[in-house]
């Protein structure tokens, strides 16, 4: 399809799901430009033609022409029918996922995305996908509405808290796309970013199994990865840098200022409250916004992440 | 318009209360019918709003005096039950034919 | 002594009526601003000229609130990360910029402000049909922007005007004071659209049959059938979300139970016939001010007054076109996308019997003229990208994305906001008695024509390559759109500052009117400029449609001969 | 009746031709109003239906805590309220006063015997813990939804009960007029427009008493 109105959209990494979203708007585009430039046109050139020579200019009566209404009328009818068709047809398409698609679970929160595979791998904010096969992601929300859109495949589908729903694509060839969060969720909505990034089969695979599923390494080492897979870091830095929450840089130890007045030094208690009821003890300066980890997190990975919080020295 | 009507319709003390009695009776039939007659669903449904929607008619053309009122009050009326039934049928649309996504593991 | 064969809407029967000309004086010496005077008297006013003032004044002040915020955010968006203000901060700020232009300016500038101005005059009535009900709306309004003021002073409103569940039942904001301001406001719309359907039906002065309505009438009788059916299930949808948050009744609330797409339905079947209630009253404004510009008969005056009508009706019936993403059923979708190409349809059959009018017309460009010139296209811009946006598979794409704002922005500010100016320039003389520099408004409305192109077209690029929109931060491909369209907003905000100068300025030192500056043959203009508390001095008799400008002007300022003038 | 003399009757307000007009565009006016009130239940029903249509068993298990006796009184209580509303019309439009303000009465009557019974269904439910939304503690229905049940029911009879409330005070604002002897057969308006929100509210409980009390 033409090229006029190829500047406006991004690079189609996924044919599958984005060629006719991308032949139906460029048909768009062009009719619409040329039924724009009809208008512009008439409207200019009558200005100038019957420009008001006088206060006592005659005009014909022209009441009404049925011809010219059913014509204009109908056309138009005629192409939304055209574009209806084309659009339920490319939609029909993105609602239907190929029956051998690779399925990876969703799960977004505020404000971030964990993906979750089939071994059990987990990773927050960054999925990755075997390139040239067909992916689907079965998504459902911890918190509030959440929407998920890759540009680059023209795909976009909200993400529920009550219910799974679901989105595929196929990238076909290796390299990174963008994730955007595009149904509003509050403070750090548009920080809710993430990668698709896509492999060769092989690749793929060799990169799955290096997943660990949460089981070896060092307490510190899980701690880390579950700092990142539940986006703590979305709000908690870990260089000392201003975010949403205090940081978790030198936060062992230290001594804090409630909104009530108190005082208190962060030990393990506190901070397995404040990740199971973040409400009860709020940081002077900061405000309540946290959602409890209960029931997301067991003892075990609170322990491994409080491990974590203490090597984060000033 | 309609051509305008200069005798306002004054309903008989006889007439509204023949109404009236119809509507307690029906009031009787609706609950009788629920309680002590086994209809199978979703007639019983059915037979509990076809009894609501004559007693409502009965209300709406006699004590609300549509039956003798110029018709475009009656049409407002029929016209807000319409937007009502719109409103409902097409929302049901949505809720009744959501797709079940089932995770495959 | 003439005659005039007519049928008045009171009675509805043809009758033979002895009329004579009133020729309107051009220099009034009583006029409703003249007639009672003091801050009293305007605020227990049941003048319909005085209450469509003090809307107008209201309006205006929120837009001038809901436009500084647009200002504010469009600054912030000058670089990609902060700027100068906080993430919740600009999160309340869209906020209230969204839900100040909708419920505050939007909804009640053409049909509160304008129409209640000029409603009973271009019937040739004396008022509206309740016009002590017409107050209580304006106080009603009053009281549910209060609400809304309230909870701006305490935690502001971060859920973004449209409310969505379950996000606007934990957020920490003061949900409640603004869910209860829209449900009081919503009470002040019905009202407004009770009481015109009622003029419009009952007050029509002898002669005024329904196909010699004038088409702004039509427009507003079609608004004021949405205002009444839809304007009830906002409020019903507000009280529950009230409830939900007051007592936690788990209809929307996911946590509880209750399914959150259930309430984006109930909120969009307001929602999107209120866009409706936006946008038509503008075809109204539209009809009028091109044809006296062009001193020609309208095209196809039953096209425009039936599709106006067929608008309000298939508006009705696409809501859900809001919420292809949503997770709503897959038939569901199909049907709405289908009827929401329908809709588009008397919307394009307008735009062209507009323009089929200025063929062979006698055009002048005067300020509102070059008002609808640019409505024209910048409207014709919003509904092609609304046929864009009702394509399913491309929706998927532009969903809340910029490309969504730059659209309803074409539609509402291009289209509503366009022609609510068009209209403020049309009747200012009439209402003020005053006119304004002519030059001074051209240049005014070049700024707004430039700014607007300028803030709004980048929009439309940056939201197709994947700019979501409510973003405080984004990524930095898109820079370079934020800061053009940053760019375009301040041309907007100087343009506005020099309308609001010169309209000012001409009410002090502006050269006087005359009863019909723009020669149109419109029933409001055969009075004095300003009115008297009655509107004309006489009952006006109509024998022509408002658009004939084939007949002389005599003809249009006829009325009942026999009358004692003293009421 | 009507008479079209040239002289303004003082109930008739400037901007109207004649005292017809006034009433006919009032009573215009009142239906327009009316459409509005049957879509603002409208919303209320259809969540009621939404969610019936999703859990029919919940549905069939909450009603049996509604009491159908009292329903049914409150259905006679209340169409009988209707009819007398219709007669006091009727006697407004007959010239007789003494009716009129009777009737008015004992519509206020009615009226507050059906709040008394709503009242008694209330403390009754509350006893027994179901109270809407999250302050429901009633273990009597095995069912997730439960709790949204009674928030459909105090939503839709709260509502309106507040419609009745109104519809007491505005009928009493009537009465008080009628003593003042300011109706006739020339002018009762504001006793025929009352009265069509009273029938309203009148039919919205027909429906509400099948829909919530009746289902077996």
């Amino acid at each position: 399809m033409g090229s006029l109105f190829d500047f406006m959209l991004p690079e189609l990494e996924s044919p599958l799901t984005g060629a006719s979203t991308d032949a139906v708007m460029a048909f768009i585009h062009i009719v619409s430009f040329i039924i724009l430039a009809g208008v512009t046109i008439a409207l200019i050139y009558f200005a100038i033609k019957y420009k008001r020579k006088s206060e006592d200019d005659e005009t014909p009566l022209i009441t009404h022409n049925n011809k010219l209404e059913i014509t204009w009328s109908v056309i138009p009818l005629l192409l939304v029918f055209i574009v209806f068709g084309w659009g339920y047809k490319g939609w029909l398409n993105l609602q239907t996922p190929p029956d051998n698609a690779y399925e990876i679970h969703v799960s977004a929160y505020k404000w971030g995305w964990t993906f979750s595979y089939e071994n059990g791998a987990q990773i927050g904010n960054e999925v990755h996908v075997p390139a040239g096969r067909p992916v689907k992601l079965v998504m459902q929300s911890q918190d509030v509405l959440h929407s998920f859109f890759v540009p680059d495949y023209r795909i976009k589908q909200d993400v529920l808290p009550n219910r799974y729903t679901t989105v595929w694509f196929q990238a076909e060839e290796e390299g990174e796309s963008q994730v955007f969060c595009t149904e509003y969720c509050g403070t750090s909505h548009s920080d809710m970013l993430a990668t698709v990034v896509a492999h060769t089969q092989e690749d793929f695979e060799a990169w799955l199994d290096e997943q660990n599923t949460g089981g070896g390494g060092t307490p510190v080492e899980r701690g880390e990865s579950l700092v990142s897979i539940q986006g703590c870091v979305t709000c908690h830095s870990v260089d000392g840098s201003q975010k949403i929450g205090p940081s978790f840089q030198g936060l062992f130890g230290r001594e804090e200022t409630m909104t009530n007045g108190t005082t208190l030094t962060a030990d393990e208690n506190y901070i397995r409250e404040s990740i199971l009821n973040p409400s009860a003890k709020i940081v002077e300066g900061y405000q309540n916004q946290m959602v409890s980890y209960e029931g997301r997190l067991s003892d075990d990975d609170i322990s491994d992440i409080i491990e974590y919080i203490k090597t984060l020295e000033d | 318009m309609s051509t305008h009507n200069h005798e306002h319709h004054i309903s008989t003390a006889g007439q509204l209360w023949a109404v009236g009695t119809t509507l307690f009776i029906l009031t009787i039939i609706t609950v009788v019918v629920a309680k002590f007659v086994a209809i199978p669903p979703p007639f019983d449904v059915v037979t509990a709003i076809s009894i609501a929607l004559i007693k409502a008619f009965l209300v709406a053309a006699f004590f609300m005096n549509l039956y003798w009122d110029v018709k475009f009050n009656a049409m407002l009326l029929i016209m807000a039950v319409i937007f009502f039934l719109l409103m409902i049928s097409i929302t049901l649309l949505d809720t009744m034919y959501r797709n079940d996504v089932v995770p495959s593991f | 002594m003439l005659t005039a064969e007519v049928k008045p809407a009171s009675t509805g029967t043809k009758k033979t009526l002895k009329v004579k000309r009133y020729k309107p004086s051009e220099d009034p010496k009583n006029t409703y601003l003249t007639d009672e005077k003091g801050l009293w008297a305007w605020m227990t006013t049941v003048d319909h000229k005085k209450i469509g003032l003090m809307y107008l004044g209201s309006v205006t002040f929120f837009f001038l609130v809901g436009g500084i915020l647009a200002l504010l955010l469009r600054t912030e968006l000058l670089t990609p990360a902060k700027t100068f203000i906080e993430a919740d901060t600009y999160n309340q700020f869209f906020t209230l910029h969204g839900a100040i232009m909708v419920f505050f300016v939007l909804i009640p500038s053409i049909p509160a402000a304008l129409g209640n101005f000029v409603l009973p005059m271009q019937l040739g009535a004396k008022d509206v049909a309740f016009p002590r009900l017409n107050l209580a709306s304006f106080y009603i309004y009053v009281i549910g922007a209060i609400f809304t003021f309230i909870a701006l002073a305490n935690n502001g409103l971060d859920t973004g005007w449209t409310f969505y569940t379950p996000y606007s039942t934990q957020s920490s904001s003061s949900v409640i004071w603004v869910t209860i301001g829209v449900f009081i406001l919503g009470f002040s719309s019905i009202l407004t659209g009770t009481n015109f359907i009622a003029t419009i039906h009952k007050l029509r002065a002898p002669g005024i049959t329904w196909g010699k309505l004038p088409l702004n009438l039509w427009a507003l009788y079609a608004t004021s059938i949405i205002q009444v059916l839809a304007t009830p299930v906002l409020a019903i949808t507000v009280l529950l979300l009230t409830m939900e948050r007051a007592l936690g009744i788990g209809i929307f609330d996911p946590a509880l139970g209750g399914d959150p797409v259930l309430f984006q339905h109930f909120f969009w079947f307001y929602s999107h016939p209120a866009v409706y209630i936006m946008a038509v009253p503008a075809f109204g404004i539209i009809s009028e001010v091109i044809t006296t510009f062009s001193k020609k008969h309208i095209f196809g005056y039953w096209a425009i007054a039936l599709s106006s009508l067929a608008i309000a009706f298939i508006g009705f019936l696409v809501w859900g076109h809001h919420m292809f993403t949503s997770g709503q059923s897959a038939v569901a979708t199909t049907v709405f996308s289908f009827l929401t190409f329908l809709v588009g349809i008397p919307t394009g059959i307008k735009v062209l019997n507009w323009v089929a009018t200025l063929y062979k017309g006698s055009i002048e460009m005067k300020t509102p003229m070059i008002y609808v010139f640019s409505f024209l296209f910048i409207f014709s811009i919003g509904g092609f990208t609304g046929i864009m946006l009702g394509t399913l598979s491309a929706d998927i794409h532009l969903h809340d994305t910029y490309y969504v704002v730059a659209h309803f922005h074409y539609v509402m500010m291009g289209g509503t906001l366009i022609s609510f100016l068009a209209g403020l320039h049309y009747w200012w003389p009439k209402m003020t008695g005053k006119m304004y520099n002519e030059f001074q408004a051209k240049v005014g409305a070049a700024l707004i024509f430039i700014g607007f192109n300028t803030t709004f077209l980048p929009q439309f690029i940056m939201g197709s390559q994947g700019m979501p929109r409510r973003y405080y931060n984004y990524i930095d491909q898109f820079t370079i759109f934020h800061q053009t369209s940053t760019i375009g907003s301040y041309i907007l905000g100087v343009g506005f500052l020099l309308i609001a100068y010169y309209l000012a300025k001409s009410l002090k030192s502006g050269e006087k009117a005359g009863s019909n500056p723009w020669g149109s043959r419109g029933l409001e203009w055969q009075t004095t400029s300003p009115p008297d508390f009655h509107n004309f001095d006489h009952t006006p008799v109509v024998i022509n449609g408002p658009y004939d400008y084939h007949r002389p002007m005599e003809e249009f300022q006829l009325g009942l001969a026999n009358e004692d003038k003293d009421h | 009746m009507a008479n079209h003399s040239t002289s303004h009757p003082t109930h008739v307000h400037h901007h109207f031709v004649d005292s017809d007009q006034q009433f006919d565009t009032a009573k215009l006016g009142m239906w327009v109003f009316l459409v509005n009130e049957i879509l603002f239940f409208g919303g209320l029903f259809c969540a009621y239906i939404i969610y019936r249509a999703w859990y029919p068993e919940l549905f069939q298990m909450a009603a049996l805590e509604l009491n159908t006796f009292w329903g049914a009184v409150n259905t006679v209580v209340l169409i009988g309220s209707s009819l007398t509303v219709a007669m006091a019309i009727r006697s407004a439009q007959k010239d007789q006063m003494k009716g009129l303000k009777i009737n008015l009465l004992i519509t206020i009557g009615l009226a507050l015997v059906f709040m008394v019974i709503k009242g008694f269904e209330y403390a009754h439910k509350f006893e027994l813990g179901i109270f809407p939304g999250e302050y429901y503690t009633y273990e009597g229905i095995d069912h997730p939804q439960a709790a949204i049940f009674f928030s459909i029911y105090y939503m839709l009879t709260g509502v309106h009960a507040v419609h009745v409330l109104i519809g007491i005070g505005l009928i009493y604002w009537i009465y008080l007029r009628a003593k003042k002897g300011e109706f006739s057969s020339e002018y009762y308006t504001p006793v025929e427009i009352t009265g069509l929100y009273w029938h309203l509210v009148d039919l919205i409980w027909i429906f509400l008493f099948p829909l919530l009390y009746l289902i077996e």
